[in-house]
């Protein structure tokens, strides 16, 4: 019997597998097709303070082994993610969640925060500091060290509950951003978001999304998360999330052995809705392929030796 | 929803860039017309979203244009492969909320899920009559396939090139008490403005999942925000914001 | 007749298809296999002022959509490129070539470069301030404006030719290095070389490549590179060579509406030889298709309207 | 070398994981054994390389194990697809190098192109033997094939269960005055030491283009850096810096 569990801040999971934020919305769409209980856990989509419809349409466009998203985080606001959609949750899931938070200021991720850490269904907060498609706010955060430090401080003192800070890959020095949210008091940290990328429709020779840009994630991105997280990975001592063009049981083993705690699927779920449940069914299969026990031993293999 | 693996029984063209397809595979998650399936297609990451334009117990028709990559490979799959097809989904036209006598409008690609809407509402015991409107002589589809049904059918083109001259708007002359339409957006619009009665319209939107799971086809109605692709792609006139 | 032809830097190319600098050698291999004087011109094997082996092997790694390379700038060193590939390459090819150059300090630079420049066949030089293959030099100059602005003008007072500043996209804001590269004196930027990425092979539980990281490239890059050439557009005047991805005519179209004035094709002409010879073929009916008429007139298209 | 499309004529299984496929084509830029052909593959990005087993003016047969993505798809490939090809790649073994008496030593999958030596070799009028290496028994394949050219041959396994237990170099015994070798890293290593002839190795490197334009494969040799796509994938005995 292999061991797929692993922990983030002293909360188990049944398995590193964790769908994320933005391509899972509040899980009720998944509960329709399989029973998400399953799941590690799951990150609910990017929650902010006040309701936000996002970005016009088109928001999505494909690319070669990707897509491009610039939803700009429609989200029905914290309060009523509060007052309907974790009741509703509970019906279907009944592990501790993760609660994905944006905000446009410190003030308002610290509200967001802190209304969330009232909620016993939330295990963490991730804190999204990394979106690149809202103008004003997200990414910038993410985009420097002392911005990210200055985040984290602020949430940290908001909430009891573990703090992730979700990092931005574009940025030149990524593990400088974790150590900075490492030193600032963050839990630990998710990472990659999206990295910011274009495509023009050449019948009309604009921009393709409404936005103009949007982010580029699925499997094109894989080996620059996979860098990412091993970098991260040498700079910190808080545990990681990996995430970035995950779709199979092996992706989340190469995601792990780079220094990933645990992974989240993301782009993967939209095209195979049962992606998530599939892989939890292969990696044990997968583990004794490769020789492997337990994925917690795994974590960060491929620094040592 | 069902995810599922469709065996294609015919795939054959039926105009010079427009193809009917025939899948074989459960239909269980067919509930309404209008609902569409999410086709995932060798060496593209995104599903490509087609109507359903007919099914019964054994399979789905659909119909689909030639506009880009994926439409591109889809022609050239031959009977006996299989497709990985999410089923199923959508809203479709509520067919409880046509009229007796409900004017079914389609436009270029957007008529195959016409073709099943009016099926249903023979078989729920009304009278639709059905406008479909092309470019041009040589666009028209399926008109055969409307008349068969024995169904008063009337084509539009915009050249003039054959049946009624101009858009469908220009033929929505006999009496009807409620109109269900599909088409490009300049035509829903136009019969948005033209129709007096209410009525169902039917929305595309470049998707990224097609099942509601990724906000990536929202748009705002009078009864708030709605994912084309899970809570439409059919909209009632009444809530549309034009 | 469509008119396919582009300038850079007041020479005039037949077509703005340039293979990539390292995909291409120094044109023996591909002149076996097509004339290529079809070329707009070319960009040939980074070279350096002394001889490289590079990096050991494994240099190559597979991913979704794309490839890593880890060669780490293998090149006979800059005296051997003019005694014997530039004679060789007289032979083959009858346009202005372009000399690509990298190094490990500033003096090594403007030494190569001052070599170069007194090649007649050589057109422009793209100095190489990206490469993220090898370590100590290379892309630590291309990752701030003040490096890169000093690379810049250490080497425009070493010649006369135009000279192109190679620029990483492994950075957080890419127009800020490309306008003090223009601010420094820069004729054009090149954009965008290789994102740092690595894979792990789970037999081994080891990084796949021998050097660690790798530059990935191919497909897979292709809408970062048009977001970064469209927000490099918008920050400089100097013309802009886009690259990353373009493997079809479509997607030469792309980079150009996004704000290339030429573009490069790399990655794609090691799986498919004659690509560049197709891409230069399909040109003119792409360019019907979508109704252009000359390609020098949609440069930047998509920033318009 | 040539790019072009390669029909396949069939595909079988030689072992639980060893096929072997034959490709009706263009051979026109097979120039020696021991070249290799580079395949692509839908969905995967690089080519895969494989040694040419055996070449006629129709087409190439090849042999290759399944390890991984590209050998997997290649394994479920079926008679009548098309595969796109470079053919004619690398330098292969030069016979006019080879003495009268020739041993061929090949190990696993490195025997397919020791296959097309022998034949290229009896064909220049000289007399190889061969020397034949697999894990056990169940692993073996093509020793009928060498039997049938008439040559000498030598079976080894590791494990005993067939002809002479141990690796290729257990198996050197009869005389021979020159060597040409192919198979896994170790075993050309235990070749070279074994050997007291001169000879000519063929590596193995990961390969970005597999035409000598990307530096991906290079290695030292004695004569200089050379690339194991173009100046390989045979080396002479004497280059190789061990
Ligand atoms: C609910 C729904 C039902 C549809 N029913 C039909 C039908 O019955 N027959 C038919 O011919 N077409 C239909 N379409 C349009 C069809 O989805 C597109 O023509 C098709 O996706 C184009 O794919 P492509 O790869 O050929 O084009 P590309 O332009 O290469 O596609 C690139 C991306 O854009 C998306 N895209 C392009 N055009 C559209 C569009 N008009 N709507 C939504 N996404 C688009 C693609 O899905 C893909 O993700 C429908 C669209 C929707 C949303
Ligand atoms: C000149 C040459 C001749 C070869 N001849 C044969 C042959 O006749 N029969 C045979 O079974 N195998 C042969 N190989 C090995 C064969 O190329 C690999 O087994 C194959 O590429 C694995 O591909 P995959 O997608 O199944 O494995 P994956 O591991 O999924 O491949 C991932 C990447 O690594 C590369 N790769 C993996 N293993 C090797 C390897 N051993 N050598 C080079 N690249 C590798 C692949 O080409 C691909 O780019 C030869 C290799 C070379 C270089
Ligand atoms: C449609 C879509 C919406 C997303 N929304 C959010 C979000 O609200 N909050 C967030 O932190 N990340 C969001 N992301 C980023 C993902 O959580 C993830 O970091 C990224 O997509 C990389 O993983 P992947 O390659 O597996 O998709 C979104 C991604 C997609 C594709
Ligand atoms: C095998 C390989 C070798 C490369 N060597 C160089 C180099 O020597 N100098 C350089 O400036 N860029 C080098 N590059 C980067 C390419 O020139 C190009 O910037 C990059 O690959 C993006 O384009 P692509 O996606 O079309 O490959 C190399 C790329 C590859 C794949
Ligand atoms: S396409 Fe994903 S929610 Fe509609
Ligand atoms: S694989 Fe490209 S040079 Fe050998």
């Amino acid at each position: 019997m292999v061991d797929t569990s692993v922990a983030l801040s002293g909360i188990r999971l049944d398995n590193p597998v964790i769908p994320a934020s933005g391509t899972f919305g509040y899980g009720a769409e998944f509960a329709e097709l399989y029973d998400i209980n399953c799941l590690g856990t799951f990150s609910f989509k990017g929650t902010t303070l006040s309701p936000r419809f996002g970005n016009p349409t088109p928001r999505i466009a494909e690319t070669p082994g990707g897509m491009l998203n610039a939803v700009g985080l429609q989200n029905p606001g914290v309060e009523k993610v509060i007052a309907e959609e974790l009741p509703r949750l509970r019906e279907i899931f009944r592990k501790p969640v993760m609660a994905n938070v944006s905000g446009f200021s410190i003030d308002e991720y610290v509200q967001t925060c802190a209304l969330l850490d009232k909620e016993e269904q939330v295990g963490w907060l991730e804190v999204n500091i990394s979106c690149p498609n809202v103008h004003g706010g997200g990414m910038a955060f993410g985009s420097s060290p002392e911005a990210a430090a200055e985040v984290t401080r602020a949430v940290k003192a908001a909430t009891k509950k573990p703090v992730y800070m979700k990092l931005s890959p574009n940025v030149t020095d990524i593990a400088a951003v974790a150590r900075a949210c490492q030193d600032a008091g963050a839990d630990g940290v998710s990472l990659i978001n999206t990295l910011l990328a274009m495509r023009i429709d050449l019948k009309t020779k604009r921009p393709l999304l409404a936005n103009g840009t949007g982010g580029l994630s699925g499997p094109a991105v894989f080996p620059v998360a996979v860098r990412m997280v091993y970098q991260v990975y040498e700079a910190v001592d808080i545990p990681i999330i990996g995430m970035g063009g995950v779709s199979s049981a092996e992706d989340v083993i190469e995601m792990m052995l780079a220094g990933a705690a645990a992974v989240e699927v993301g782009a993967a779920n939209l095209v195979s809705p049962f992606v998530c449940r599939d892989i939890i069914r292969d990696l044990p299969e997968a583990m004794k392929k490769y020789g492997i026990n337990s994925l917690t031993e795994i974590i960060g293999g491929a620094h040592h030796g | 929803m069902t995810q599922g693996i469709y065996r294609i029984e015919y795939n054959r063209r039926l105009t010079a860039d427009v193809w009917e397809m025939r899948l074989t595979g459960d239909t269980g998650a067919v509930t309404a017309p209008g609902q569409f399936i999410n086709i995932k297609l060798e060496g593209l990451f995104l599903r490509r979203p087609i109507s359903i334009c007919d099914w019964d117990g054994e399979g789905i028709t659909i119909i689909y244009k030639v506009v880009g990559r994926g439409t591109a490979a889809l022609s050239g799959a031959e009977p006996g492969q299989d497709l990985d097809v999410l089923c199923g989904l959508g809203n479709g036209f509520d067919v409880s909320k046509c009229g007796e006598r409900t004017v079914v409008i389609g436009g270029g690609v957007g008529v195959p899920p016409m073709y099943g809407l009016a099926k249903a509402l023979q078989k729920a015991g009304k009278t639709p009559i059905a406008v479909l409107g092309f470019n041009k002589k040589e666009e028209i589809f399926y008109e055969d396939q409307f008349r068969a049904l024995g169904i008063e059918t009337t084509v539009t083109t915009v050249d003039g090139s054959y049946g009624v001259k101009g858009f469908v708007t220009d033929a929505l002359r006999s009496s009807y008490d409620y109109f269900c339409a599909c088409g490009p957006l300049p035509m829903l619009k136009a019969v948005y403005n033209a129709t007096a009665t209410s009525g169902l319209l039917s929305f595309e939107e470049r998707m990224g999942c097609g099942f509601g799971a990724c906000m990536g086809c929202s748009c705002k109605t009078k009864y708030g925000n709605k994912r084309i692709c899970k809570d439409g792609p059919v909209l009632e006139k009444e809530e549309i914001i034009w």
